[in-house]
């Protein structure tokens, strides 16, 4: 019974992204929307990781820097190596994963607010190296970024090559949507295997986990990498949407807003991230119509939020069966 | 080079003052204010209406940022935080609300103040230089003013009730308790105390380097940066903090420069290995 | 009787302060040691270097001839020994039961990747963790509250769920960090004979109390510590009638009450 | 449990969120008649807030004014100008999005976006869906063929630096210069530009690395090691309006004494509250307000700017005209109007007098030099110079 709800539950999300969302776009004929989609599926991907890396209690504000770290990875091998984007897609990430690693080993024993702010200073420090370093070609990022081209296996083509298509936002979206529900079928997955209830055991305490047989160093670095692969993936699939990446293209800013996409869906619930990025991306576009007051509005809202639901949108279903 | 170190002073004093209030806050109730920065803003605005479009004193100017900002700062935790820290499963859940009231001051300041940068008549004219030092006079008078504060604020906190209750409550909030402390209302004290400080460090800097909508953030994260190098939640730590950053700006800007664009990089690559070799900053007690 | 854990000249230092000093004392198999000694006379540090969650500044502690001291936590733990914290260390937000079934960690034999694709071997473990999670509960008496929220449980209750992520882990040594503090006589009396029967269950068992008449009810034998040293050593009768035990604990308290 | 009731939730909070963004689409369709809508895709908040909100004041004043007397003729219909605009927040993946919403609004014609990055993100979006934009920013590759959906909306750094440079080094002297610029994509592009020109003059460059962060607010430390450099020119690479004062008043207190110039447009106001007298002397580009040019239509410009938002900002003297470079543009082709290869075809011939400079000044799109196509406007190159609260004419340069 249980099980059928549940596998129902994820049948009807998967037809109304892969369905029903483009059905209402063509009777209505918003295409714009394809785009900002999109970029809700593909932050929500990125914030995902901050979840995952929230999920072993710790702070993350330096999901911006991997993000920032895929899209120059993919734009490099891209446009200097000639590299399909679709190999570069899966290098964006592993190469996000393993400075992941080389950064994390020592930054990962800070807690807290330290932890935060070094994930912060993280992300400026990747900004400032983007201008710095011959390879990302400085301030004047990179540009003209092909768009992706065909996969074929056995002669037959998989995906369509994106510059043929009559509009490769529409593809884009697919992509995006693809990658966005393969991400969080896997972290539901996680969450809910043992992995899942050894890093809560983390992030309630750290030294308990470690008494009882829990490698914590390795385990932080695992999920601070699988966070960051994250991050990389969205990133690069950024750099693909709209063509060019500059060291401006992920800033702190974004990183403070994969946090707080976070922390509005609640970060007790897997499905945290999706909900608060579509709510906090949604929000602010859905207020475009209030011109100056809209950050005004947002903010107020989000004030509203906080105080009647501070643990999160999700945590609306808890109260009500507690109540 | 007597310059360079006499800009970091003057630097140090200014960034100790603005990282004082965040780590009283930080200390008192474990909330990284992520709107310091916007009640430094507000601060800064209010003097700039007083003092530069009303044309009242410079002091008075300075005292009503600091009363406003400390009655905005008692509201903010009376009928904002208390709330949150009090229903949330996790205290992270107190940083949205700060980013959120962040966003909010931003939007307010930007409605009311516009977005231009503001400035105000100098307070003191002339340029002091002799000994290999150059320095404005109003930048020696807020120098000197700042300092005076901070030794102002940490001898309240060693001697007057006030400040006493709120160290017990720093060190151990159910012992506080225990002992006969009114938590809430020194933590709403400790509060609106933190964003006077702001507002006051704003009131005063907006005579030297005038004030603009959009800085609160970045200003922010600069207090942060200098109490996670001094140890967040103790003040000699925030004190610390603040002349480190500022002595680190002045001479790498100097010693680093022909190297190009790479300043800011080595400051903050610094920072970062020097927060993984010391996880609580200089003086801080770890916080998990 | 073997020999399963051996202190060996263990020294720590925090900058000029001493906490241990040059201890060494044997630990049998199935035995019940208890280390005492008056308040900052070193015993949590002593208790930290055998857990491997301090680094010793000389000196090393051997399980079964191999050493683990020195090492992190999570490996002395895996060579079989297991520390319990006080009673705030648990973890907070989960079920009794889904405290104990994660402490299995150690027993699991499938890797993490097994666990999250959901192989034969994991679901296996799974289906293992939970009846052996069971099993202690009941031995603990927490069967009914097992579907509790840790952060819920009565004060009491706390430290039986602290014993049982601690028997979780299938230790052969169980180091029992304060388990009378706070006690009335009546729950002391249970908490005895609980301590007895981890040994019926075959575990050694090292524990670091204050609780004095307790300690010489449970212990075959004690070990004595004042200023990081050890003064003495011995079956509970013979620490009773010795001058310097005494002699420590007067002192003491002479400094309580401000002697 | 949790987790069924959660993915249904988020599936109908979804869904919720959509219709009503489709709603909202619906119901502005309905109300555009006669109407020419004209797009703005910039930056209005955080701290470079200041770069858009003068544009869309500018086209918001332009547009009142236009409606107010009756709207505007192209061929044989007239109609009012609506602006549209969107807040990119600098961010370009936000102005991405705001390129496709003024598609979905049918708009052809976009002001912006204000930054480099931003210009270059939303370029696929305007060439897919045929917009005509008007970035302020200088890469040149969005106006060098094969692009060509792109029009500098102002004279490019690399266009007034030169000219500034050589006017100084001939009329006063300079002979080394010295660059700062804040550690961002705009502003270092534009240093290493005008480093470029500085040395093609033969000018000695004798900094030419220092740079700040975006965000700082004391520069005395910055500027030290340079004013003892004491270089004859000290340039500020694409300075935000905000930092300027604090820039100019660091460096004078410190003891410079030589020139200070930029290449972009500053605010007289806000250089006055920020450094008052130091900054007297300070030499930008400007648009074309100083009294010496400035028409009786710039000057009721002016007028209604400030009625309308309370206070003028002078970098609006090169952003007003972006607007009327589309409207004239239309005016001459009428076909233009939802056609921009009309648009483009006109550019090449195009020209019409220019209402905002006293005398027969003319508009028209220039930029081959430089572009090797038409793809810039004409803006008056009027090189200002700062004296007590007011910019005076220095001299007044072309681009073509």
């Amino acid at each position: 019974m249980n099980r059928t709800l549940r596998l129902l539950g994820v049948a009807a999300f998967l037809v109304a992204v892969f369905v029903v969302v483009p059905l209402l776009i063509s009777v209505t004929g918003r295409k714009d929307v394809y785009y900002t989609l999109t970029s809700v599926a593909l932050l929500s991907i990125a914030s995902a990781g901050v979840w995952l890396t929230f999920y072993i209690g710790r702070i993350n504000m330096g999901q911006g820097a991997f993000a920032l770290m895929g899209a120059y990875v993919t734009a490099v091998l891209v446009n200097h190596y000639g590299v399909a984007f679709w190999w570069t897609l899966p290098a964006a990430g592993l190469f996000c994963a393993v400075a992941s690693l080389l950064i994390g080993l020592p930054i990962l024993r800070l807690r807290g607010v330290y932890f935060a702010m070094v994930s912060l200073v993280l992300t400026e420090v990747t900004r400032l190296l983007a201008l710095a370093l011959p390879v990302t070609e400085g301030a004047k990022g990179i540009t003209n970024i092909p768009l992706p081209g065909a996969i074929s296996l056995f002669g037959l083509t998989i995906v369509p090559d994106f510059a043929t298509l009559e509009n490769p936002r529409i593809a884009f979206y697919y992509l995006a949507a693809t990658l966005m529900v393969l991400c969080f079928a896997g972290m539901y997955r996680l969450v809910h295997s043992r992995i899942g209830h050894i890093c809560m055991s983390l992030q309630q305490n750290e030294e308990l986990a470690s008494s009882i047989g829990v490698n914590i160093v390795h385990l932080r670095l695992i999920a601070f990498a699988i966070s960051s692969f994250l991050g990389g993936i969205s990133g690069a699939t950024f750099a693909a949407v709209t063509q060019s990446v500059y060291p401006s293209s992920f800033t702190v800013t974004d990183s403070v807003n994969f946090m707080l996409n976070c922390f509005l869906g609640g970060l007790g619930y897997v499905f945290g991230p999706m909900l608060g990025t579509l709510t906090l991306y949604f929000g602010w576009n859905l207020l475009f119509q209030t011109g100056e007051f809209q950050l005004l509005i947002y903010s107020s809202l989000m004030i509203i939020l906080m105080l009647v639901l501070p643990n999160g949108l999700l945590s609306l279903g808890e109260g009500r069966r507690k109540g | 080079m007597e310059q360079v170190i006499a800009n970091g002073l003057y630097l140090g004093a200014q960034y100790a003052l603005i990282a004082l209030g965040l780590t009283l806050i930080f200390g008192l109730m474990n909330v990284l204010n992520f709107a310091h920065g916007q009640m430094y803003v507000l601060g800064g605005f209010i003097t700039y209406a007083i003092y530069g479009q009303l044309g009242l004193p410079f002091p008075v100017a300075v005292v009503a940022s600091g009363i406003s900002l400390a009655v905005i700062g008692g509201l903010m935790e009376r009928y904002l935080f208390r709330t949150v820290i009090r229903r949330s499963h996790r205290e992270e859940s107190t940083m949205l609300l700060a980013a959120a009231t962040a966003f909010f001051f931003d939007a307010v300041i930007l409605l009311i103040f516009g977005e231009k940068q503001r400035g105000v008549p100098k307070i003191v004219k002339g340029v002091f230089n002799d000994f290999g030092v150059i320095m404005p006079y109003d930048r020696i008078v807020v120098a000197v003013l700042a300092a005076l504060m901070i030794l102002g604020f940490i001898l309240f906190m060693k001697y007057s009730r006030t400040g006493r209750a709120m160290r017990a409550l720093a060190q151990d909030r159910v012992a506080a308790q225990l002992m006969g402390i009114k938590v809430d209302r020194y933590t709403m004290i400790g509060f609106a105390l933190g964003a006077m400080l702001a507002g006051v460090v704003g009131g005063l800097l907006v005579s030297i380097t005038g004030v603009n909508s959009g800085i609160g953030g970045p200003i922010s994260v600069k207090a942060f940066l200098m109490i996670m190098i001094g140890g967040a939640g103790v003040v000699g730590g925030a004190i610390a903090g603040g002349f480190i950053l500022g002595m680190m700006e002045s001479v790498g800007l100097t010693v680093l420069r022909e190297y190009g664009d790479v300043t800011y990089l080595v400051i903050f690559a610094a920072l970062m290995i020097f927060l993984a070799i010391r996880p609580n900053g200089l003086m801080g007690k770890p916080w998990g | 009787m073997d020999t399963i854990l051996q202190v060996r000249e263990l020294t720590r230092r925090f900058g000029g302060l001493t906490a241990v000093n040059n201890v060494s004392f044997d630990v049998r198999e199935r035995e019940i040691l208890s280390v005492i000694g008056p308040n900052g006379a070193g015993k949590s540090t002593l208790f930290k270097l055998i857990a491997s969650f301090l680094k010793p500044t000389s000196g090393e502690v051997l399980y079964r001839g191999e050493r683990i001291s020195g090492l992190a936590p999570h490996i002395a733990a895996r060579k079989g020994v297991v520390r319990t914290f006080q009673e705030t260390t648990i973890f907070r937000n989960m079920t009794v039961r889904e405290n104990v079934i994660v402490a299995h960690h150690l027993r699991s034999r499938a890797s993490l990747l097994g666990f999250f694709v959901g192989t034969g071997t994991a679901r296996e473990d799974e289906r293992a963790f939970g009846a052996s999670a069971d099993e202690i509960l009941d031995f603990l008496n927490l069967t009914e509250l097992a579907n509790e929220k840790a952060r819920n449980l009565p004060h009491g209750h706390l430290r039986a769920l602290g014993i049982a992520i601690g028997l979780a882990t299938d230790p052969a040594v169980l180091l029992l960090d304060e388990p009378f503090a706070g006690m009335n006589h009546d729950e002391t009396h249970k908490a005895v004979a609980m301590v007895r029967r981890l040994r019926e269950r075959g575990l050694t068992v090292l524990l670091v109390e204050h609780d004095m008449p307790a300690v010489m009810k449970i212990s075959d034998r004690i070990v004595v510590i004042n200023f990081g040293q050890k003064i003495a050593e011995g079956t509970p009768v013979d620490i009773q009638n010795n001058d310097r035990v005494i002699e420590a604990y007067l002192g003491a308290e002479d400094e309580a009450i401000g002697l | 449990m949790i987790t069924r009731r959660n993915t249904l939730k988020s599936a109908a909070l979804g869904t919720v969120s959509a219709i009503a963004l489709f709603m909202g689409s619906t119901l502005a369709a309905q109300a555009a008649n006669e109407k020419l809508k004209i797009g703005f895709v910039g930056v209005t908040s955080g701290p470079a807030a200041a770069w858009g909100t003068s544009n869309v004041r500018s086209m918001q004043t332009l547009a009142a004014w236009y409606n107010e007397t009756g709207g505007v003729k192209i061929g044989d219909k007239t109609y009012d100008i609506e602006i549209v605009t969107f807040d990119d927040q600098k961010d370009p993946k936000r102005a991405v999005e705001g390129m496709e919403k003024m598609a979905q609004e049918g708009i052809h014609y976009v002001v912006g976006p204000n930054v480099d990055d931003g210009a270059a993100a939303v370029r696929p979006v305007a060439e897919k869906n045929n917009i005509i934009y008007f970035p302020y920013a200088f890469p040149k590759e969005l106006y060098t063929p094969p692009a060509s959906n792109a029009i500098l909306g102002m004279i490019a750094n690399y266009q007034s630096g030169p000219a500034i440079y050589k006017y100084l080094k001939e009329n006063k002297g300079v002979k080394t210069v010295a660059f700062i610029a804040a550690n961002e994509s705009d502003p270092l592009s534009q240093r290493d530009g005008g480093v470029a020109a500085a040395k093609a003059l033969g000018l000695e460059v004798v900094a030419d690395k220092d740079t700040y962060q975006n965000d700082t607010r004391d520069f005395t430390p910055v500027l030290t090691p340079i004013v003892g450099l004491n270089p004859d020119l000290l340039v500020l690479s694409g300075v935000a309006p905000a930092n300027a004062p604090l820039l100019i008043r660091s460096a004078r207190e410190l003891g410079y004494e030589g020139l200070i110039s930029t290449e972009t447009a500053q605010d007289a106001k806000v250089i006055e509250e920020g450094a008052g007298e130091l900054a007297n002397g300070f030499i930008s580009v400007g648009g074309a307000s100083t009294p010496e040019i400035a028409s009786d239509r710039m000057k009721e410009f002016v007028d209604r700017y400030t009625k309308m938002f309370g206070e003028y900002n002078d970098e609006s003297n090169t952003k007003v005209y972006a607007l009327d470079y589309i409207l004239e543009t239309m005016k001459a082709n009428p076909a233009a109007i939802d056609n921009i290869d009309e648009f483009k075809k006109t550019i090449d011939t195009f020209s019409a007098p220019n209402p905002y400079v006293k005398g027969d000044s003319k508009l028209s799109y220039v930029g081959t030099t430089s572009f090797g196509q038409k793809r810039q406007i004409s803006v008056p190159m009027v090189v200002n110079e700062y004296k007590d609260g007011a910019f005076q004419t220095l001299f007044v340069g072309s681009v073509d």
